[in-house]
């Protein structure tokens, strides 16, 4: 990535001039401004960002940012984006998309952008609702949700973003809420840093359709004792006092207060084989503690750097050369 | 074409030489006997050799489909001739049947008195039954109308490549090089050509080098074939088709898919753009995905996508980014690009869509040639969303047209379907290389500042009326754009009424405007004839073998073609109400009818044929003989 | 439609009763202020009362766009009306602004001396900030032409309901019913069926039973705003608009959509088979998906799917298995179908795909109107894939045509195309309920057994052309279908050239064949005048309203209207070659129009527009006068 | 499901008479024969099952079986059969498909059908290679695939059809192999005895595009050694005597020759979370043995049995009446 010794950039370079069309409240607006927050910070060119999106509530994002920005259609945009990254990889490429758009119609260009470690960053906003089509469920609301297309109540049961994203051998995995605004930045700064495909699912209220719907977990007062903030090397800990710890009983996972010294799982985000970020994404409320933060960070192969690499040997050995290439093969002369 | 050379009785005890304008074979085995090969090497031979020529491929749809069925037997028809030609023939002069199921399937196509050449090692009662026969056909008298030849050619070939120690299944696999010496003998046709190509692919230096026996054996097939026919009183004569008056110049022998391939390379070269390929696999598109794999060194990314909308999709990402971003399918695949297809033509981004057509509807009969997308691809998106449609007539004309759907992409900012088919693509033809040099370098809408004023994305070129390209990464033109209406030169999201107008009718314009910048329609044959015969794509060779022979004949036809689909020429209008009558001929149920007939406000008569085959050049003359003596 | 009668000038001293033919109303104010809700009030009570109606909503695309900007607009007109109409009417007798923003965006259409209502607390600086306004509407004349009404009704109305202990945020909410209040006076309407509504909607018996002042307060709005009207002298008549003379019986209020849902629900009644309805929710659709929901109690299974195309996929899986498999979406969506339908098409199952269009192309206009996606339904296929296509004409109408596109499927044993809009969708009209006894029983195809003899799944019904519907859990008859060509009478897998055109053929004719089951296309005004106007789907109303009134000028028109596009009525070619012009209107850039001139030669003159709306029956007849002026 | 009392079915009574097209050798004999032979065994009448495939070598499968057969679309197999089920829950529905089919085009419905638990049996015939297309890379073919569209090797990074379903929130997930027809009977039954969503991945082989894929670990003579068969309540063992054994170090786990007592896992496939399962789909050959069995076996709620349940009590509630209807909300009358 380019970087740029040019006057620093701030949050305000960042913002669009569009009006904003969220509703009053949504979750959305915290979001925009800690990833305008971001980014000024990662000393990449302003030119250089490019934000993709699919079609939501949360697919409008790419408008408000003063970058380059592509709202395409629905749950295409870790496809489109995966076009702009392998064209030009100078380039930051965001996915913005919603819990519809990246596991509803777009899930299958989603688990292959991330198992393919293609090198862009998924901001996934989980409202578990469908909010720009007027509210019905989403492949993230729970069993028994009255929306407009499920009266009666819905009867699919949900996926975790995450456990679906680690099914898929993404890298980097990563949970965040819109209510907190620096481990959201955090959260987006490490996935910047991540050289491959990111995912970061945010607890996001849709304050229309699905209101508070996180609130048990996320919620400003309670939260700690209802989510788990994962620290690489640190014991998977909890609670006001972090008087709780998450140990292992046999193969399964169980919360113990005030767990004896050494027996508290100590997170490793460097797993390499994913299984134990698959366990926490199992964790729910309010049976366990909901955990934010990252749950997988390992390195694994660019997609992108392996297939220049193929450009760049085969342009080193045989230089393009149209000349060389028509007359490739057996040839014949009528004359 | 002079088929009947072929039945001039022949003296069997003088082998002469007789001379022929031009020949159709058809070598149909198993497809596991190596048709295909046995069909490419006598191709390379006759365009080695000088004459012009058209091939046409047929593989079953299964990869291995049971030995001896029907369901497996491929086949390789050649034309070759001294003259210029432009289909791979009718009437087969000769088929070559390598057991009963591909004598089955074939027959049907050979002329009356034409050259059955046969291996006895094919037709055992075994034979018939997996071919579904109820008796021996070189017993029953169904095959008196032909000249047979029937030789063990298995056992011969076994006995032949004793020698180099090959055995069993192994051996018996050289049979079809001991078919092509036969061959090379009947049309006086030097081997050395094939017996280079063995040594290139199974020689020393290839992946078989521990093997020598390969090389050896076939090598071993292919001679003893052409002695065995040279002695044993096989045929009586030699055949000779003379070389071909072509243009001067060098050629190769090149396929629709092969040409496609280097167009789309050529047209990255000449715009300086980064070619970008996304793809999803799909008969008969494939070979373009497997091409242009292979030509890493031109920089061209090829990205085998998850499923058809990744694949387009992931192609629209590259052209935002500054790419030529190109996808290709077959009408399956088609109908899942639509979607993006529209977003194309929202962004109004550069950008190729190909579609090597097959017989639908549905999965259809994936390995067969048809030209039944044309609709689909103009008129197959939500809204009002129009798009040049382009469409190759040739093998070889599938190198112009991608350059040129490139061209128009890249000038017009805007996406561009280019049509090829089955026939085209899997067929082959003798190209003239082009000088690259001639080639002329690609204009782009690239803009890398916009000075003092604020960046406009929808401000558009007055004359071609096309966007400006900004691609990310360029400082100061930061701006957003997307599948929402858009409002006039800002580009903004814009919902209000009169703007949805304006954009559709600037959406209109650019795309009608490009008639300017394409060739007019030429009427070939009679200008003012009885009928003008309009055709498109594909069926170029055929129906314009069609008109010149009914022309010959004493009717008098105009031919015009059409390689431009959308927009139309800008003289058609004129050509067809000014036409006694039209008649269309095409591969489907009268799609290029319903275009012209909406457009122009005309009556149309067709002539369709939906047989997974392209026409037959009889059975287009009879047609329009029909046509013409009936009332309009 | 006599709009002058506002005109008149009012003797400010006299609260008289003046009486109209017909009065447009559009109330418009922000996405929060109620507009909806309000406007359905009206229209039910003018339902209520007897009046023959019309009703348009539109929305805007955001869920919330920012309170007071221009984007965050939403409105409902009503046009009632003591005659017989068919439109939501052109231009407004009476615009409610409940703000500067929902000014600007609609006073485009208020009729010259039309009535401006005004919430004075919607007309703050800061609102004329949000509304993008330079200068107050108010003051700087721009208002002079209309009959300007303005009251703090946002004040007036938090007085009102402060004695039910209704505050703030929530007590200026009721604004809605104080200004439907207003209208109720001035239009003469009792309150009644407003008041029981609300008492409804959040009386005791409602989950707001502990918030018994939301149903108060609202009530009290309601009742203040009438008197407000009838007390300061606000206006100085009531207008009446009497009964209208409409056929006798039970009437309700039906939207597009609910019709719809009506449809299919009857459809499965009348065919014995269990409704399955896959979908995936797209605006102006999802209305069908959520209203079908509600119904478990048919025995409907709802099934919202991952994406459209498992949506159409289930569907087609429920077909299979003896279902009335429907998927319904909107232009977008219909592209992700496509693939899909050919499946349909080829493996012949009933199945029926409900396109509601909105404006495109690509993601386009979500919540406006459009008549753009008749071309990609038709030939938005890979191969030649037929399939008949049906439109609605208007809401009621969407009743009868899906019940039509369901007896079609079960005959024919087809896919079908329903098209509708965002117009009719979810505008409404009053529909004169049908005597459910009397809509006839639907046959099937359903076979349970065969005898003796092997069952042949392709075999056709020699008069429908129909093959026989044999489902899964039946014994003996299982057999195997796909999406590859099939052998005649068999359905194994063919890939032989005959087969594939006999079968092409037979697909044809199926659907041609159902030209002999559906009306004769009836041409209204003149029979043999000086044009045909030639009209389908949601323009239903405004073009025979636009006849109607040119042929009262003096003009000679005739006027046909199809419902059924694929095929076409039997009688169109007839009519159209004996027209002395054809003229077609329609919310596209020319698509019937392509379809008519390609199946029949013709040259047609199209009336096309693509603003969102639908078309103005005074923009129509002011074409059909200058088409009629201007040479052919 | 209805059962028969009727003379016992046999193989023979599944076998159709079409010739069938694969190549000599092709792995897909034996699993079609497995399934012919175990159909019989299951009590279900013939005419309740059904087979739904997509577009591949594998999809031509339903011709096969004389039973009801639909060969539909390129990945589309898992939502058609949803609505076949949907529609009859009395039929067996069985998906075959293809690495290509089910992953790569279709693994959009394949996650969705699985994380519903819509009852059918996803049979995954995985060569790891496009067989009917004539041999491209697949999702799951290794990183480095030469094939026809990766002349210079493959560059991206191959998914796990068993971790895949289990990030999709599968109930049922097992793994067996084209050349052991008794393993594989023994997972069919287990599949079709699965009340829900089943996922069984088939290791086959592709004797022209692929050959020997799976050789490595399901040789006949060395799997013992590469193989571990997971059996409910047992230890993790594997090796030709059993001497080696999964333990765990941290999180982690490792394979240890003859482990002490107690040491080694024992295989839950009740595991609520999952996790263990999922544990059990990242060991690969050869670092590790290839497990095959039964990875997870959970109740789940059914999507089915719910549908049917709102639609039983709707309509006892209130029976379905066309003139009601028609007559719902506010009327008029006209005389
Ligand atoms: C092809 C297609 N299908 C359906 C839609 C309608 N649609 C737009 S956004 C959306 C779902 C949005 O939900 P989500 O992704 O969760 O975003 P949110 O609005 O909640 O941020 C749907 C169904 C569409 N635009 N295009
Ligand atoms: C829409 C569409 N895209 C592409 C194809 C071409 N196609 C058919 S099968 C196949 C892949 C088959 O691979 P797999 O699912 O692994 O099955 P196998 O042949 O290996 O059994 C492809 C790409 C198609 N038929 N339809
Ligand atoms: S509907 Fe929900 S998600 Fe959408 S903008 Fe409003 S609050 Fe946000
Ligand atoms: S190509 Fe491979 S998978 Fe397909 S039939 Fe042949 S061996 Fe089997
Ligand atoms: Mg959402
Ligand atoms: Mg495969």
């Amino acid at each position: 990535m380019t970087t740029t010794t040019a006057e620093p950039l701030t949050r305000k370079d960042f913002a669009s001039p569009t009006a904003i069309r969220w509703c009053p409240g949504c979750g959305d607006y915290s979001i925009l401004t800690t990833m305008q927050g971001i980014l000024p910070t990662l000393g990449i060119p302003k030119e250089n960002f490019v934000f993709v999106s699919g079609i939501g509530c949360s697919s409008r994002f790419p408008y408000y940012m003063n970058t380059y920005g592509f709202h395409t259609i629905h749950g295409r945009a870790p496809a489109v984006s995966t076009g702009v990254k392998l064209t030009n990889p100078n380039l930051q490429v965001w996915v913005i998309t919603g819990d519809g758009d990246a596991l509803s119609i777009g899930g299958n260009h989603f688990i292959h952008a991330l198992r393919r470690n293609m090198d862009v960053k998924i901001i996934l906003f989980n409202n578990r609702i469908y909010g720009l089509t007027k509210g019905q469920y989403s492949p993230t609301s729970g069993v028994g949700t009255v929306s407009p297309s499920t009266p009666y109540g819905s009867v699919d049961l949900p996926l975790s973003p995450i456990s679906m994203a680690l099914g898929a051998e993404a890298g980097f995995v990563a949970r965040t809420s819109d209510n907190d605004v620096k481990h959201m930045g955090e959260v987006f700064a490490a996935a910047a840093a991540y050289k491959g495909a990111a995912l970061v699912e945010v607890l996001q209220n849709c304050v229309i359709f699905a209101d508070k719907i996180h609130d048990p977990y996320v919620g400003r007062t309670t939260r700690n004792d209802t989510l788990l903030y994962l620290k690489h090397g640190e014991p998977l800990r909890y609670g006001k006092e972090l008087e709780k710890g998450l140990v292992l009983d046999k193969m399964t996972m169980k919360t113990k207060v005030n767990p004896a010294e050494g027996e508290t799982i100590v997170h490793d985000e460097k797993d390499a084989s994913g299984a134990l970020g698959f366990y926490l994404s199992r964790l729910s409320h309010p049976e366990f503690p909901v955990p934010v933060g990252v749950f997988r960070n390992v390195e694994r192969p660019s997609y992108i750097t392996a297939m220049r690499g193929q450009i760049d040997t085969a342009q080193a050995k045989n230089p393009p050369s149209l000349d060389k290439l028509f007359n490739s093969g057996s040839t014949w002369t009528v004359d | 074409m002079s088929t009947d050379v072929h039945n001039i009785p022949i003296n069997p005890n003088e082998k002469s030489h007789i001379d022929v304008d031009s020949v159709t074979i058809r070598f149909a085995g198993d497809s596991g006997d190596g048709m295909q090969i046995t069909g490419t090497q006598f191709t390379d031979a006759a365009a080695v050799f000088g004459n012009d020529l058209a091939t046409m491929p047929d593989f079953p749809a299964e990869i291995r489909a049971p030995a001896g069925t029907v369901a497996g037997v491929s086949a390789y028809q050649i034309h070759f001739s001294s003259e210029d030609i432009k289909t791979p023939g009718d009437d087969l002069n000769v088929l070559v049947a390598m057991n009963a199921a591909a004598l089955k399937a074939n027959i049907g196509d050979l002329e009356e008195g034409g050259i059955l050449l046969i291996d006895e090692a094919g037709f055992t009662e075994k034979d018939f039954e997996k071919a579904e026969m109820k008796s021996n056909p070189l017993e029953d008298g169904s095959l008196n109308g032909y000249r047979v030849i029937k030789a063990n050619i298995t056992e011969l070939t076994m006995n032949a490549v004793k020698e180099t120690g090959l055995k069993g299944k192994s051996a018996e696999l050289c049979k079809n090089f001991f078919t092509l010496g036969i061959m090379y003998w009947l049309y006086d046709r030097p081997l050395n050509h094939t017996l280079k190509w063995l040594d290139e692919k199974y020689g020393p230096k290839t992946k078989y080098k521990d093997k020598p026996e390969i090389a050896e054996s076939n090598k071993k097939a292919l001679t003893s074939g052409y002695n065995f026919a040279d002695t044993v009183e096989l045929f009586t004569s030699h055949y000779r088709v003379k070389k071909a008056a072509l243009p001067k110049g060098k050629y190769r022998k090149i396929s629709g898919n092969e040409a496609t391939v280097f167009g789309l390379l050529t047209a990255s070269q000449k715009s300086g753009r980064q070619l970008f390929y996304g793809s999803y696999p799909i008969t008969p598109a494939s070979d373009i995905l497997h091409g242009l794999s292979k030509h890493k060194n031109f920089g061209v990314i090829t990205f085998q996508a998850e499923d058809e909308i990744a694949a387009i999709a992931s192609a629209i990402g590259s052209a935002y980014a500054g790419g030529l971003g190109v996808t290709a399918t077959s009408g399956p695949g088609i109908c899942l690009k639509l979607e993006a297809m529209g977003l194309g033509v929202m962004t109004e981004l550069p950008l190729i869509i190909i579609d090597v057509q097959r017989g639908g509807p549905s999965t259809g009969l994936p390995t067969k040639t048809e030209q039944s997308d044309l609709l689909m691809v103009m008129f197959g998106r939500s809204g009002d969303s129009p798009l040049p449609v382009l469409a190759a007539r040739s093998p070889s004309d599938c190198f112009n047209m991608a350059v040129e759907a490139a061209r128009i992409a890249l000038k017009y900012m805007t996406p561009v379907v280019l049509l090829t088919d089955g026939y085209i693509a899997n067929g082959s033809e003798p190209w003239l290389i082009p000088d690259h040099t001639a080639i002329p370098e690609m204009k782009t809408n690239l803009v890398t500042s916009n000075g003092e004023e604020a960046f406009q994305a929808y401000a558009r070129d007055p004359v071609t009326n096309a966007r400006k390209w900004a691609i990310p990464g360029t400082p100061g033109l930061e701006h957003r754009i997307g599948g929402l209406e858009k409002a006039r030169n800002t580009g903004a999201v814009a919902y209000d009424p009169e703007n949805h107008q304006g954009m559709t009718n600037e959406r209109h314009a650019k795309i009608a405007g490009i008639a300017n910048d394409i060739p007019l329609a030429e009427v070939m044959g009679h200008k003012d004839g009885d009928a003008l015969v309009v055709s498109w794509g594909g069926t170029f060779g055929t129906v314009s073998t069609a008109v010149e022979e009914c022309n010959k004949a004493g009717m008098k036809l105009g031919h015009v073609h059409l390689q431009y689909l959308n927009p139309l020429p800008r003289n058609l209008a004129e050509l067809l109400t000014g036409a006694e009558r039209v008649i269309v001929p095409e591969l489907n149920m009268g799609q290029l009818r319903m275009l012209l007939g909406g457009t122009f406000g005309i009556q149309i008569q067709g002539i369709n044929q939906v047989r997974g085959k392209p026409f037959k050049v009889s059975y287009l003359a009879s047609e329009l003989h029909r046509i013409l003596e009936t009332q309009k």
